[in-house]
């Protein structure tokens, strides 16, 4: 079994909802389209108040290069343009919509049937999976079509796709695979042909053992792709852990992993990208996780992007009593809500309820300097030092010492057992040292 | 200032091992016992006010580039003359510090005050800054070799209280890194109720 | 040859003053080959400022502002917070400068979301420090311009003039020790705290709040915010105050401290400080309140 | 409705804590203290109690009255201090010393730089060393060991295998002629030599280590580097002359070598981050402790050794970084 | 402060006249103290004779060189009446722990030791220093041995002196330079008939 060298925990994995088949969740009365759901520039509104919009229409252009077309989710009136809260607790603008049936743009193939073959040439997927707003589904929102194009003067030899899941508690990716398998395996194809590689990975750890199975026996139908079983370990999700996982190479620091020839994406992202080029989908719903210990029906929804979370929530029996937390995607990297009328974008992956009693961190106590934090940090890291020295403000040390390399997966804190809030600081360090970075140029 | 502000400031407000830590050579190497801390600083108090007094006569007259050469050279001079007359009347003492007498030439303490204060101010302030911070010193040392006489022989000034052995290290080098570490400790809390 | 002058006392005399003049002589040597030429005037003026090194110049410290001083030859843009126009004086009499009138400035919170005024609606769990919270969520109380009550500005204050009230959960500025470095400024993710005029016995009138919300919203999670509704600025004789994105705001060089917007303030936004009991106020408020 | 809590990822911690490892390393340290308690008694025993309470009672009275912060006595750390201590010391050791040597070693090595985590130098060590530079009589006079001892005075006291070897060699006997004088083996291994309470028997003292790396408490790096340089430098020179040298088992088994490498040494606060870090400080910790056994005029040098790397933890620390992820590789 | 400029002329004059003054103050109270001192030197020494050897009148010094060791030894022998009673020896080791010890050992015609002071160390307080007489009576030991029946060792070395404890250095040291002095005094005394003449 394989996995990466340095660093990785292993948290817990409570995969509660690992067994419950992928659920429709029923369309809203009103959803909440925030205009910021991937990385990069907001997308343009190209609608106002009191405009009619169809389920699958075009609702906000995104314009820049790394940016990402934003389609309505359901059919109905837009109720407002305005600042809505997200999930910190700040404004960003949305589209609210109200909504009204349910009907559908026409061109989209809403039939189950496969559609194995693809017709279009690279650029003309490429184009598909901009139009229709596609976005890494693992949780960074990258836009995909980014992605897809390979830069000038690099060459990508291997796709690699991300079934890990090595998040605990989520269980969507792994219910992907088990139920849309198919579709998945000719996104990746679709995504072969766009990239021009002949080899494809897909990386699932060891505790999905139906999905490696599943998925195996229908790579055999496809050549160039093959699965690979590795073993669990957080993070294992996070590319360049993932790439130097399947393949044993390293993306060296502050590059990009097509340095090493890969292109990695999500599952989710493929069977995305198959929507969007077979059945001319835009990307308008998700597969969300809602999961937590005293929930009484834990599950995976299929949601339209823009549920408020609290339907997601009154879905899987309704907040318990003694809720301390709501986190948006996984335990290790997700967000805490502060609000449950936030909405689910293209981004979240799960709902977390915790009780009170797993809500609250440690007390914080003195370093020990135990070095845990440093054993664990997959990128070989010292977090101590640099959450010493970003609370210090020593900029510039914090950049010698390859601050900008974190990416904050969360290992330092969850195995400091002083409780110490090293993610914390090293996260000012870091939004300090990138600041400085750019004034610098 | 008044005279009287410049004469105790070496006590406590600006003493010269525990605040300025100057003059830290003899204050760590001969306090193994408090008289011998005792007689160090009495020698330097002599020589601190000796050579602050004709510093402060002549500093108009010396230029600027050979001042430390000049003042140097004067320090030397008295510190040869306390080491010579105490060598002829005081040969006891002598025997007890015999090593570290040439030693206040280099006492930063002493160049310091004629560097920052004698060179600048009249003759009346230098002497009485002189004795205050010679004084202050001799406090200081007498203390520093009283705690290490007391910790590490059971001894104030010879007189034994305990049978036996002490704790050897205040004897020793690292008893009196220690124990000055802990004097400027104490004194720096002091300072801060005050 | 037991006299207290003998050949000893030649032999010492010119074997050591030859010594001495022989070193006069590499001394001059080394003075001349090696001189540097630094303005003395540098260590002068770096004697006047306080020292503290505070960085309230907008320089790295003390001496950069001294070197700054002595090159530029002028006093114009240079300000030593702490320090005052006294010290700018002196220096301007020891370079024989003009020294431009300074303003005693002093630092004051523009947020009045206490624990009371904004109760918190969720609870925040992490390092206790604003620059965090900040990018992390909009703040317990969900005003998104309000005081966080982590203390960085607390933390940055070099001059013990901050503190953290634990009743209200915002910092308290001590006037009397702030020197208007403006580090607090610089540490606050969320500019509350602003540089203004001290004021005529130290009065000042400002509105405690930076919400750029509009007034429903800003309302909804801080009772004290201002909700830009614009009476302050009717009342205002002197066009002091302006209204800017649902936010009023005092301009002290305008102001007369006549103190007249304070009761019209239907949020108690607009604070006073340092006047005298006021009689009829309450009953001032009330009518405002009932218009 | 409840208020919900916020805080930035991750939202799950171990169930770890300072207060857990502490505790393991306690419970680690039982074999050590019962072998201690089976050959020197009663005394073993009153000594390990003082030195426990009054390290408790130090930190306790410093955090209270002088430092004012948070009473943290619990945590297991004073414990662990007052244990080592107890250990580095003899059992015929005068009761008041060991105070004297609990307060040296929670008030001036511990407590004076701020407490748990920020101290330079482990505790124990200064105290033991302290207690060493200050009492070189009472500190250098080792009771037999006597299987059930109850006896608190007057013991039979002799050298230590270690102290035997250094003066018969300096004397220019053999080696051979030595060993005779000395315990067994297997008596070295178990524990029945003279020497300080807790450092006797290697055997328990491995056992404790071996729990300690399972538990996760330690790694393998400071302990294995440490042994092995002193296995490799003793072993070089018993290979050049066995007469003059003994061989590197005699050097593992016997003073405080085994306490050192697998307590003192891996000490948390007071050892490198870093794997590569660890190692060198392992290896430098075993060199000097052959260099003071061998040429230094203490028969021992544990103590001395782990201090003086101690105060090198800082530069080692800036020196020897773990291994970055996608760190350029350099092609010669 | 108007500081006076530094010119050639000036540096130098400065200078010269600030040594020569220095060095002609020095010289006149090196003058005045140098009899003093050789007195309270001469006293001392005195002191130590007569500290280590029987009643004498007449004292008579000579130097001989150990066999082992760089500097000589000085031999004060103390007659009365005409009559050598005992030999005075400032003798020197350098195994001390801190530089090098001096002592005076005393010796009758015959061999025997009379007594040991020292003269000059800069052994631990508190350790060390015990071969001080005022300090400790360990150094009371040697009274009345006969280097040639005793063997001036510590016992950890195969002697017969009793150590001091944790300061084994210190009397090892000690031994030797008492061995130093017994041994240059049977070469030039003893078997050349016990007399300085």
């Amino acid at each position: 079994m394989k996995t990466f060298r340095i660093g990785g925990v292993h948290p817990p994995e409570n995969k509660i909802a690992a067994h419950k088949p992928i659920e429709v969740l029923p369309v809203p009365a009103t959803v909440t389209i925030p205009l910021s759901q991937h990385l990069g520039v907001p997308a343009v509104p190209v609608l106002g108040k009191g405009d009619q919009v169809k389920t699958g229409q075009l609702i906000a252009r995104g314009e820049a290069f790394i940016s990402a077309n934003i389609h309505s989710s359901v059919s109905g009136k837009v109720l407002k343009v305005d600042d809505m809260i997200d999930s910190s607790g700040y404004r960003k603008k949305s589209i609210v919509i109200q909504v009204e049936g349910d009907e559908w743009v026409e061109g989209i193939d809403r039939d189950s049937t496969l559609v194995k073959e693809c017709q279009l040439n690279a650029s003309e997927i490429v184009k598909k999976v901009h139009d229709l707003g596609i976005v890494g589904m693992g949780g960074a929102t990258f836009p995909s079509h980014v992605k897809l194009m390979v830069p000038k003067g690099k060459k990508a030899e291997v796709l690699i796709i991300n079934g890990v899941e090595c998040e605990p508690y989520l269980t969507a990716d792994h219910r992907l695979m088990l139920e849309k398998g198919e579709e998945i395996l000719a996104g990746i194809a679709i995504q072969m042909k766009a990239l021009h590689v002949e080899r494809a990975i897909i990386g699932i750890e060891h505790n999905k053992p139906d999905a490696i199975k599943h998925m195996s026996e229908l790579c055999s139908h496809y050549a160039g792709i093959t699965v690979v079983d590795l073993e669990v370990k957080y993070p294992q999700g996070a590319e360049k852990q993932l790439i130097k996982a399947a393949i044993n190479r390293e993306v060296p620091s502050g590059k990009l992993p097509i340095e090493v020839g890969c292109v990695v994406h999500n599952v989710g992202t493929s069977f995305a990208v198959y929507e969007a080029v077979q059945k001319n989908k835009p990307l308008i719903e998700r597969v969300v996780t809602v999961v937590g210990r005293s929930l009484k029906n834990p599950s995976n929804f299929l949601v339209r992007i823009g549920t408020p979370v609290d339907a997601l929530v009154e879905a899987a029996g309704g907040m318990p009593d003694d809720t301390g937390k709501v986190i948006s995607g996984g335990p290790m990297m997700g967000k805490a809500l502060n609000d449950l009328g936030v909405p689910v974008t293209k981004g979240t992956s799960g709902i977390l309820v915790f009780d009170k009693d797993e809500s609250f961190r440690k007390p914080v106590l003195p370093c020990i300097r135990c070095s845990r934090c440093l054993n664990v940090c997959p990128m070989g890291l010292e977090p101590y030092l640099l959450a010493v020295l970003a609370e210090k403000d020593r900029i510039e040390e914090c950049e010698l010492e390859r601050i900008m390399d974190c990416m904050e997966c969360g290992s330092c804190l969850y195995v400091c057992p002083s409780g110490r809030p090293l993610l914390d600081h090293i996260r000012v360090g870091k939004s300090r040292v990138g600041k400085m970075i750019r004034e610098r140029s | 200032m008044s005279q009287i502000k410049n004469f105790t400031k070496g006590f406590v407000k600006e003493n010269p091992v525990f605040v300025l830590l100057l003059g830290l050579c003899p204050a760590l190497g001969v306090t193994t016992s408090a008289f011998n801390g005792f007689g160090m600083g009495l020698a330097t108090t002599f020589v601190l006010v000796s050579s602050n007094i004709v510093v402060s006569l002549i500093k108009s007259q010396i230029p600027d580039k050979v001042r430390i050469p000049s003042f140097i050279v004067i320090i030397a001079s008295f510190v040869t003359i306390v080491q010579l007359v105490m060598e002829a009347f005081l040969p006891d003492l002598f025997k007890a510090l015999g090593l570290f007498i040439p030693l206040i030439v280099v006492n930063c303490l002493v160049l310091g005050r004629a560097e920052a204060f004698a060179s600048k101010k009249d003759t009346l302030s230098s002497v009485i800054d002189g004795l205050g911070m010679g004084f202050g010193f001799t406090f200081a040392l007498t203390l520093l070799g009283a705690v290490r006489e007391l910790l590490g022989q059971g001894a104030i000034f010879g007189y034994s209280f305990i049978q036996g052995d002490g704790m050897l290290v205040f004897v020793l080098a690292p008893g009196a890194f220690i124990g000055l570490g802990y004097l400027i400790a104490l004194i720096n809390t002091i300072k801060k109720t005050e | 040859m037991n006299g207290i002058i003998n050949e000893i006392t030649l032999i010492s005399v010119v074997s050591l003053g030859a010594v001495g003049s022989f070193a006069a002589i590499i001394l001059y040597m080394v003075a001349q080959k090696f001189k540097v030429v630094e303005d003395p005037r540098i260590d002068l003026v770096a004697e006047k400022l306080p020292g503290a090194n505070c960085g309230g110049c907008g320089l790295a410290g003390c001496r950069a502002l001294a070197e700054a001083i002595v090159k530029a030859e002028s006093l114009e843009g240079m300000t030593c917070p702490p320090g005052g126009s006294d010290v700018m004086k002196d220096i301007a009499s020891l370079l024989g400068l003009e020294a431009g009138d300074q303003v005693p400035m002093v630092a004051v919170l523009r947020c009045s979301g206490s624990k009371h005024n904004a109760p918190p609606k969720v609870t925040y769990d992490g390092a206790m420090t604003c620059a965090f919270a900040h990018s992390l969520f909009s703040g317990e109380a969900g005003c998104p311009y309000g005081c966080l009550g982590c203390g960085d500005c607390v933390v940055a204050c070099a001059f013990d003039a901050m503190y953290m009230d634990a009743e209200t959960g915002l910092p308290v500025i001590i006037d009397d020790k702030c020197v208007a470095c403006g580090a607090c400024v610089k540490a606050c993710p969320r500019s509350i705290i602003e540089m203004r005029k001290k004021g005529k016995k130290d009065r000042r009138i400002f509105v405690s709040c930076i919400n750029k919300e509009k007034g429903g919203v800003a309302k909804k999670n801080c009772a004290v915010a201002c909700i830009g509704c614009g009476r302050c600025v009717k009342e205002c004789k002197f066009d002091a105050i302006t209204l800017d994105s649902n936010l009023a705001y005092i301009d002290y060089n305008k102001c007369t401290l006549c103190r007249k917007c304070v009761p019209v303030c239907p949020t108690n936004a607009i604070h006073e400080l340092n006047f005298p009991p006021r009689k009829q106020r309450p009953e001032v408020t009330e009518q405002a309140e009932a218009k | 409705m409840n208020k919900l809590i916020i805080s930035g990822s991750p939202h799950v911690q171990t169930d770890e804590s300072v207060k857990k490892i502490m505790y393991g390393v306690v419970l680690s340290l039982v074999p050590a203290m019962l072998v201690s308690f089976y050959f020197f008694g009663l005394a073993a025993i009153l000594i390990t109690l003082t030195a426990v309470v009054s390290c408790m009672a130090f930190e306790f009275v410093i955090q209270k009255y002088l430092i004012k912060g948070p009473l943290t006595i619990l945590d297991g750390s004073a414990i662990i201090t007052g244990i080592l201590l107890a250990f580095n010391v003899p059992s015929s050791l005068p009761l008041w010393m060991v105070v004297i040597g609990s307060a040296v070693a929670i008030g001036m090595g511990k407590m004076t730089f701020g407490g748990l985590g920020k101290n330079p130098f482990n505790p124990a060590l200064v105290g033991r060393v302290f207690l060493m530079i200050s009492f070189p009589v009472e500190m250098t006079n080792w009771p037999k060991p006597i299987a059930f001892s109850t006896q608190l005075t007057d013991v039979v006291t002799g050298p230590t295998p270690l102290a035997v070897m250094k003066e018969g060699v300096s004397q220019g006997e053999h080696v051979a002629d030595i060993l005779p004088e000395v315990p067994g083996y297997v008596n070295l291994l178990l524990g029945n030599m003279g020497g300080s309470i807790g450092e006797i028997s290697a055997l328990a003292i491995i056992l404790g280590g071996l729990y300690m790396l399972v538990r996760k408490i330690i790694t393998w790096q400071i302990p294995a580097a440490y042994l092995g340089s002193v296995v490799v430098f003793s072993g070089v020179f018993w290979l050049i002359d066995p007469t003059q040298y003994v061989d590197p088992l005699f050097h593992l088994i016997t003073g405080g070598l085994m306490l050192g490498a697998i307590y003192m040494a891996t000490d948390m606060v007071t050892s490198p981050m870093s794997h590569r870090g660890q190692l060198v400080f392992g290896i430098g910790c075993g060199v000097l402790t052959m260099v003071i056994r061998l040429f230094g005029a203490y028969p021992e040098g544990v103590s001395f050794a782990i201090l003086i790397m101690n105060a090198f933890v800082p530069l080692i620390n800036k020196g020897f970084k773990p291994k970055r992820f996608g760190e350029e590789v350099k092609h010669g | 402060m108007a500081k006076k400029e530094s010119s050639f002329v000036n540096m130098v004059m400065t200078l010269m006249v600030v040594t020569a003054v220095a060095s002609f103050t020095l010289a006149s109270v090196y003058n005045i103290t140098k009899g003093p001192i050789e007195m309270a030197r001469e006293a001392a020494r005195q002191l130590a004779i007569t500290m280590v050897v029987p009643d004498f009148d007449e004292l008579m010094t000579r130097r001989y060189m150990p066999a082992v060791g760089r500097d000589s030894l000085e031999f004060n022998y103390a007659y009365k009446n005409g009559e050598l009673v005992g030999v005075a020896v400032a003798t020197y080791t350098d195994m001390g722990f801190s530089g090098r010890i001096r002592a005076m050992v005393g010796f009758y015609p015959d061999g025997r030791i009379v007594d040991v002071v020292h003269l000059e160390h800069q052994e631990t307080p508190g350790l060390g220093d015990k071969i001080e007489k005022g300090k400790s009576d360990w150094s009371d030991q040697f009274r009345g041995l006969d280097p040639s029946e005793t063997v001036i060792k510590v016992t950890k070395d195969g002697g017969q002196v009793d150590a001091i404890t944790a300061a084994t250095i210190t009397a090892r040291a000690y031994c030797d330079g008492i061995r130093r002095a017994y041994d240059t005094f049977s070469n030039h005394v003893l078997n050349d008939g016990g007399s300085a003449e």
